[in-house]
């Protein structure tokens, strides 16, 4: 299925988006387009084929060389396929002092995959990422592109849990210090 | 909102201070306040609506030098007085870059700015944009930020759409309107010159400075680089004028900060407090004291050479100059407390290993010192085949690596190393002899 | 000169009568060579994978004071590799009338593929004769190219001409 | 600027790198990623050096005093500095030999070592390897990294000619930035980030023609040349500086030779010239010396058979044949790419002979002499307009370079005792271009026009209606509204405004008036591409006909009874092999068997260009050393050579019988010592032709098919097995409606007689080429231009591979 969809190149039927995304950019910095369109393609195939690194190298008039240079880069575009939910636990300190490594381990046992895998089905796909920006907030737990805050052991299970039943649930409210609105005013 | 605070001679140093009053992060937390309708009812676009039709752009930075108001994304170089380095206007588009690639590991402020109260941002640009005499400004998000991303393409959708972005702004000829990028992973994007190539569509590595990017920045043309809280603390001081920012915090650092609080203590938590509040005063009063027994915290974020909880620290200031004074740096406001039961080499192992991935590969000393023979030699330290040589490895190398990298990141790495070698060498020494760490670590993962 | 002094000299010489001679009586016995002794070089194999240990990197050739080496490198096929790596010596030829036997090409070897061995009998009748190329040399080949092409002749091994003890790097080198 | 450096005082340049500052003190500084015509970076950190200068007092402007000296202060930088990035400052300190200096220059060579394999004995590079010689000179000579080193892909094949070993590679990126800062073709990159990063190219091969030099600017053994990989090591080569006699440009070139046999060619350094850049068919074109089937002997027909024979042997046969003959019966042709002195010795046997016809082939319809105001190639480097009419990038491919070297408007750099300037600051990465300044017009869509702000593909043959329009100040037919208005401006308004015009237009005199009419209209100066490498030093010494209907290859049709031709295929062309069988007497003197040795009665064998002492004239007027690399060749001769043996056998003592007669005889006419030329050469004024008629009435603009040049010969392609493999068998380039109409489709091998020679071919279909004109490479014996082609007799060979 994928193979053939390869085929069709991605962006034919969207010009609209494409006209939208290098209109962004001066004319004389069409190559600033390179990156939102990679995030376009990765958002709809979760990965980013040679075929599609070709396509982008067309777009933005570059060698594709240069698109792949670019996209190695960035460590969140993937050239492999992740998985339906991609669970990326932030492992840096602030993260590692509120438990990540136990909640990692946690994920390890619960979806027997390692730092890296999918799981043979593609629904899963587990990551250690560094720093994510959640550290008052931590442990961090970011599915796709939303963050799971203060994961606590019972929230972790809940989570696993409606992932399994295809749901990404609202991330709970989880701030604290002046972010949490009342929080200051009643310092 | 008050607009005026009633002065006295003696300065806001504390929290505790009745005269404080929290104002960037007021409506941070408030459902619903990312819509233009909340942030024009809560008085927002008044000063973007001052500095334009009532201050030429020399005042605006005049304000903004003489209000004191240093960079927060780090490095701490007053936001008016690099302003100022533009040159003249030549017909060229210049553009102000927002650096919100915000990826220090302790760090979170910019994000809830973004995601909760974006047009406070967007009309600190505007300011901004005026003061340089930018018609166009970029906002680079770092790529995890998906939310904030998608708030604030909408606000911009909002204000343009509601002519606060656009042609002829609040009635004057001012033109101003703005690109929003996302990043994609990449920390060194939070390096200026890294920053401008990432926006171009090239790989992120450092650039050459000379040409400094008020003469050569994006696309070649004459850019300023600001911190999201610098730009949405200009909104403020031009809101309630330069003495109001500058009657907060000490001589040597005015205004406020934000204190990202994170690490074993009762309430991690972003807090604004003014500058020259002590660091015991965030931990106890603020954050509610260690949850268990500390033995260190890092002031600014990890690139910061860390402190031992003792006394001495605790009681310092948080000035620029005092913490320097110390040996550290407040660099983004990213405090993180270390248990006593955290071994140093392991939390410096961790630091390590995010610089490691983080490398863009450019220079030699971190692409071969900090990417790949510092981690190596922590990995084996920690799994017990260390000996007091490697210690002392780490030691040289850290000396070696420090000043001769091509960007700051290498250094990054290497000082809270150095640091850590100076208060805590015992425990390197104890891991090196007895092949296992001193302390026990128990389960952090709470119920 | 008394009776005396002719008996005591006559000792003397009685005395070597049944002393062990120093001189030995070469070729019909072996010569004895001392173990540091330099004589024909050897090209080694890896003794596990049988692979030569020359890469041929020219660095004997470099190395040699008599201009005696030449080497010319090929890369090799992966599936049917000759020596270990990506290249090996395609050609490699000492010049023995050149060769001084100095060892300096087994002091520059990166690899210690060539030994300087105890074979020291190369006197031959054609100076094409005397460039020892790959297959006079490596590892399993006794003798010199005339005890060779003698014992190919009469049909008899190639009986080498002394006696030595075995050295460690000379691993996998039969006398 | 006064600086010191170590204490020695230095007056420099404002603008001068630290680096330099430090050179020409006399000092050493280590450095890998800095080379001389690239873009400092400052990525290696080699080359850090303790910086200091003193400080003016804000309020008063004066200096600030050092209260103990009383001299200005030196404040030093708290880090040390990268002396390739950091600029000289009036009164500026440097420090290269301090202790903490040489500690850093120990870390950072033990850190370049860390991942590096340490291979030297195998690797290509080891002797001349940049880091081995500062891991020397500069490191402790220990390393303390205890762990497993970097393991990645030892033989990646980046092309068919060039091989990547990831692991030696230390990222000082002076291969990427060379792709993007001189040709402008981005076809390599770093991939990954951090510890993991390594060089890659996404995609078949790389598609530039520059893409050898960066096998020479690689400081380590990353990048290697595959021809030449494992051939030897780099102390037994015997390095030859010469001139490139592959095309017009003269080139510097190092011939690296072992044991009789061209191994491999490196990039010489001409600053005027190609600066230190070479194209790949220079580079890689060098095979086809050492092919197995190269002619070694003289051989002399005898009983219809060739035999071997000595020279003296195939001389006395020739001498006998010839003595029957009158002068004008015998006709001498060179190609062109013969040195002067052979040129001298081919012009003293006609001269000798009597009313020797001479010439030399291919030889344009125009002459390569004419419109006086000439530019150089520094000129073109420093125009800031620039008209291209043709393909530079194949006829002559350092012009090409030489185009973009304008385009980004930095000046050549001066140069310093120590050579060029390591790091000319001016340089930057990714710096603009100025397309606006080049405007290109071809008859075929050509790589240039990517860089071109302005181009226009005209119908083939139109050269000479284009030039006589724009020459009267009208808008050619077919041009865009405004186009020559435009360009007129643009070349009329600028300060140093050049032509660059190639094959096509040479080859009608027409075109060639009006294009030069046009030059002196609009004040710009012009540059013809000579189709071989001594075009230009032919013509002006004169090896030419005496009256036009002698030029060859006509004469071979008139009252002709003897023929020596050299390194020409005159047979090849089937119209005139019956004419040739008639000759009483036909030599060649040739490297390779072809269609006119079968017919010949004596083949002489020729040196390559490789193996040639004399002189060439470059494209640009600069006259060139060429000297012998030691090849064996067997008993082959160079033309100076077969004069001499025929003189000796025709009892004369003949003018260009040695270099040193020749030489003598070049004396006269240039005016210069040949002996004692410079490596740089020498630019020589362009003076009226020295005799005879050069001027061919060809007519131009008919025919069917266009002979394209390129920077591949393809005369020795098929014994140049990597050129061969990365490039492919010559191209036949078709419109997708032509491939129709032929029925031929892309990867199809084809013959096609092509003006009377059979052309074999592969079929390139591409949207590139114009309709109804096909495109083929040319020949030294089918020089560029219009051609009729038989399509009713295109043949295919070997149809495409089916796509797996």
């Amino acid at each position: 299925m994928v193979e053939l969809d390869t085929l069709q190149p991605f962006f034919a039927d969207k010009q609209e988006l494409l006209d939208e995304i290098l209109g962004r950019y001066p004319e004389y910095g069409r190559r600033s387009a390179l990156m939102p369109l990679l995030w376009e393609v990765q958002r709809a195939e979760r990965h980013i084929n040679d075929a599609r690194v070709e396509e982008i190298a067309e777009i933005v008039g570059v060698h594709p060389t240069e698109v792949r240079g670019v996209m190695s880069f960035y460590s969140t575009y993937h050239d492999h396929p992740v998985g339906r939910f991609h669970l990326q636990v932030c492992s840096t300190l602030s993260c590692s002092l509120a438990g990540s490594d136990e909640l990692y381990d946690h994920l390890v046992e619960e979806l027997g995959i390692v730092n890296g895998e999918t799981d043979g089905d593609g629904y899963f796909s587990l990551q250690k990422v560094e720093c994510v920006g959640s550290c008052t907030t931590a442990p961090v737990l970011q599915v796709n592109d939303t963050y799971y805050e203060r994961l606590s052991k019972s929230r972790c299970r809940q989570l696993i849990a409606s992932l399994r039943e295809g749901e990404l649930p609202e991330p709970w409210h989880a701030r604290g210090g002046d972010a949490d609105a009342k929080g200051g005013e009643e310092q | 909102m008050s607009d005026t605070v009633a002065f006295d001679s003696q300065r806001i140093t504390s929290r505790k201070d009745p005269r404080f009053e929290v104002v960037m992060y007021r409506h941070v937390g408030v459902e619903g306040a990312w819509t233009l309708d909340y942030y024009l009812g809560h008085g927002g676009y008044s000063a973007a609506r001052k500095a334009l039709t009532e201050m030429t752009p020399e005042e605006v930075v005049q304000t903004t030098i003489d209000a004191g108001l240093r960079g927060r994304g780090g490095a701490g170089f007053p936001t008016g007085v690099k302003w100022s380095f533009m040159p003249r206007p030549d017909g060229r588009q210049r553009f102000i870059l927002c650096n919100a690639d915000e990826s220090e590991p302790g760090s979170c402020k910019d994000r809830y700015v973004m995601q909760d109260d974006p047009h406070q941002l967007i009309e600190g640009m505007i300011i901004g944009g005026y003061a340089i005499g930018a018609t166009k400004g970029i906002i680079y998000i770092r790529g995890e930020y998906y939310q904030a991303y998608e708030r604030l393409r909408a606000a911009i959708g909002e204000a343009r759409e509601r002519g606060y972005l656009g042609k002829g702004l609040f009635g004057t000829e001012f033109e101003f309107d703005l690109i929003l990028h996302r990043g994609a992973g990449a920390y060194i994007c939070g390096e200026e010159t890294a920053l401008m190539n990432s926006f171009e569509g090239l790989r992120a590595n450092p650039r050459l400075k000379p040409p400094f990017p008020a003469q050569a920045g994006v696309y070649g043309l004459p850019t300023t680089i600001n911190n999201v809280t610098s730009l949405a603390s200009v909104v403020h001081i031009i809101n309630r004028g330069a003495d109001w920012f500058s009657a907060m915090g000490t001589d040597d650092s005015k205004g406020f900060h934000h204190i990202q609080l994170s690490g074993t203590v009762n309430r991690p938590g972003i807090y604004e407090v003014p500058m020259g509040i002590t660091f015991r005063e965030i931990i106890y009063d603020l954050g509610g004291g260690p949850s268990i027994p500390a033995k260190a915290f890092i002031p600014g974020g990890t690139s910061c050479p860390l402190f031992p909880f003792t006394d001495e620290f605790l009681d310092t200031p948080m000035e620029y100059a005092a913490v320097a004074k110390k040996g550290s740096m407040l660099g983004t406001g990213g405090l993180i407390v270390i248990p006593e039961e955290k071994c140093i080499v392991d939390a410096m192992y961790n630091i390590v290993r995010f610089y490691a991935h983080e490398s863009c590969g450019k220079c030699t000393p971190c692409r071969e010192g900090v990417a790949t023979w510092m981690p190596q030699i922590y990995r084996k330290l920690l799994e017990g085949l260390g000996t007091p040589h490697d210690v002392q490895l780490i030691e040289d190398l850290a000396g070696k690596i420090k000043g001769t990298a091509f960007c700051p990141l290498a250094d990054a790495c290497v000082v809270p190393v150095q640091a850590s070698l100076k208060y805590f060498r015992e425990e390197y020494d104890y891991l090196a002899h007895h092949g296992h760490s001193k302390y026990q670590k128990s389960d952090w993962w709470q119920e | 000169m008394s009776l005396f002094s002719i008996a005591k000299g006559m000792g003397v010489t009685l005395s070597h009568l049944f002393k062990k001679p120093v001189t030995v009586s070469y070729p019909e016995e072996p010569a004895d060579v001392k173990p540091r002794f330099r004589g024909r070089h050897h090209l080694l194999r890896h003794p596990d994978t049988g692979l030569e240990k020359c890469i041929g990197c020219s660095l004997c050739a470099a190395a040699c004071p008599s201009y005696a080496i030449y080497v010319e490198a090929a890369e090799n096929d992966p599936d049917n590799p000759v020596s270990a790596g990506e290249r090996y010596a395609s050609i490699y030829e000492i010049n023995m009338l050149r060769c001084i036997f100095c060892g300096m090409c087994e002091e520059a070897c990166p690899t210690g593929a060539i030994v300087l061995g105890h074979e020291f009998e190369l006197a031959d009748y054609r100076y094409n004769d005397m460039v020892y190329g790959k297959d006079d040399m490596l590892v399993g080949v006794k003798g010199s190219k005339p005890q060779r092409r003698e014992a190919e002749r009469t049909g008899k091994a190639v009986r080498l001409g002394f006696k030595a003890g075995p050295r460690a790097e000379l691993e996998g080198v039969d006398y | 600027m006064k600086v010191t450096v170590n204490g020695v005082e230095l007056e420099l340049k404002e603008g001068t790198s630290v680096i330099d500052a430090v050179f020409a003190a006399g000092y050493d500084v280590p450095y890998f990623c800095s080379q001389e015509y690239m873009s400092p970076i400052g990525a290696c950190r080699m080359c850090l050096a303790k910086v200091g200068a003193p400080r003016k007092d804000r309020a008063s402007g004066e200096w600030i005093l050092d209260e103990e000296t009383g001299k200005p202060k030196i404040f030093y930088f708290p880090n040390l500095m990268a002396t390739c990035t950091t600029t000289v400052m009036e009164g500026m300190v440097v420090d290269t030999l301090s202790e903490d200096v040489v500690e850093a220059q120990n870390s950072m060579v033990e850190f370049t070592l860390i991942n590096h394999p340490l291979d030297c004995p195998v690797c290509d590079k080891g002797g001349a390897c940049e880091l081995q010689d500062r891991a020397y000179e500069y490191g402790t000579g220990l390393s303390r990294f205890e762990f497993d080193k970097r393991h990645q892909e030892k033989h990646a094949a980046l092309s068919e000619l060039i091989t990547l070993d990831r692991e030696r590679c230390i990222h000082c990126k002076r291969c990427v930035r060379y792709f993007e800062e001189v040709p402008g073709d981005e076809v390599l990159d770093f991939i990954n980030r951090g510890g993991h990063t390594f060089i890659g190219t996404e995609g078949e091969g790389l598609p530039s023609n520059f893409t050898g030099n960066i096998t020479d600017i690689c400081p380590v053994g990353a990048l290697l040349d595959t021809t030449s990989r494992f051939r030897g090591r780099n102390w037994e080569y015997d390095h030859t500086n010469t001139t490139s006699m592959d095309d017009a440009s003269g080139s510097a070139l190092v011939v690296d030779a072992r044991t009789g046999r061209i191994e491999r060619i490196k990039s010489g350094l001409n600053p005027e010239v190609n600066k230190t850049w070479i194209d790949d068919g220079t580079r890689f074109g060098h095979e086809y010396v050492d092919a197995a089937d190269r002619i070694r002997t003289p051989l002399v027909r005898r009983d219809g058979k060739l035999t071997p024979a000595t020279w003296q042997e195939a001389a006395q046969f020739i001498a006998e044949r010839l003595r029957g003959l009158a002068g004008k019966e015998v006709g001498i042709a060179l190609r062109a790419d013969s040195t002067l002195e052979e040129g001298v010795g081919a012009k003293a046997l006609a001269a000798q002979l009597g009313d020797g016809k001479v010439d030399h082939y291919p030889r344009p319809a125009a002459s390569l002499l004419d419109g006086a105001n000439r530019a150089t190639l520094e000129d073109l480097a420093h125009a800031d307009a620039i008209l291209v009419v043709g393909d530079p990038t194949e006829e002559v491919p350092i012009v090409d370079l030489r185009i973009k070297d304008a385009l980004k408007g930095v000046s050549s750099p001066e140069l310093f005792p120590h050579g060029v300037p390591i790091a000319d600051l001016r340089l930057k990465e990714r710096m603009p271009r100025r397309t606006e300044i080049l405007t290109v017009l071809a008859p075929y869509r050509t790589d240039l026009m990517k860089y071109a702000g302005s181009s226009h593909v005209y119908e083939a043959g139109a050269e000479e209606t284009i030039f006589s329009a724009l020459q009267s100040g009208n808008e050619p037919q077919g041009f865009e509204e405004g186009f020559a208005a435009q360009l007129q401006q643009r070349l009329a308004g600028a300060k140093k405004a050049v032509i660059v015009y190639g094959g096509n237009v040479l080859a009608s005199q027409g075109a060639s008036n009006a294009l030069l009419g046009f030059a002196r209209r609009v004040g710009a100066r012009t540059m013809p591409l000579p189709a071989m490498a001594n075009s230009v030093g032919l013509e002006l010494t004169g090896v030419l006909p005496s009256h036009v209907r002698y030029s060859y290859p006509e004469a071979v049709g008139t009252e002709l009874r003897a023929l020596i031709v050299s390194n020409l295929n005159p047979a090849a062309d089937s119209r005139l092999v019956q004419r040739l069988q008639e000759l009483e007497l036909l030599v060649v003197h040739t490297m390779f068997e072809d269609e006119t040795t079968h017919i010949a009665d004596v083949v002489l064998p020729a040196k390559s260009v490789y193996e040639r002492d004399g002189t060439i004239v470059n494209l640009e007027g600069r006259i060139l050393p060429v000297r012998s690399a030691p090849v064996d060749g067997g008993l082959s001769e160079d033309f100076t050579g077969v004069v001499k043996r025929l003189g000796e056998a025709l009892g004369q003592r003949m003018e260009g019988r040695s270099i040193r007669s020749a030489r003598r005889a070049l004396k006269k006419s240039l005016e210069l010592d040949l002996d004692n030329l410079p490596d740089e050469g020498v630019l020589v004024p362009f003076k009226a032709r020295a005799r005879g008629v050069s001027v061919r009435q060809a007519a131009a603009g008919e025919g069917n098919l266009l002979l394209v040049p390129s920077m591949i010969r393809h005369e020795y392609l098929s014994r140049n097995p990597h050129l061969l493999a990365a490039h492919g068998e010559t191209p036949l380039r078709l419109h997708p409606d032509d491939a129709d109409r032929f029925g031929v489709s892309h990867g199809d091998v084809v013959t096609l007689p092509v003006g009377g020679v059979i052309r074999r071919a592969v079929v390139r279909v591409t949207p590139g080429a114009p309709v109804g004109v096909p495109l083929l490479a040319s020949l030294p014996d089918q020089p560029a231009g219009l051609v009729q082609a038989n399509f009713a007799e295109l043949r295919k060979e070997r149809l495409a591979l089916e796509v797996a």
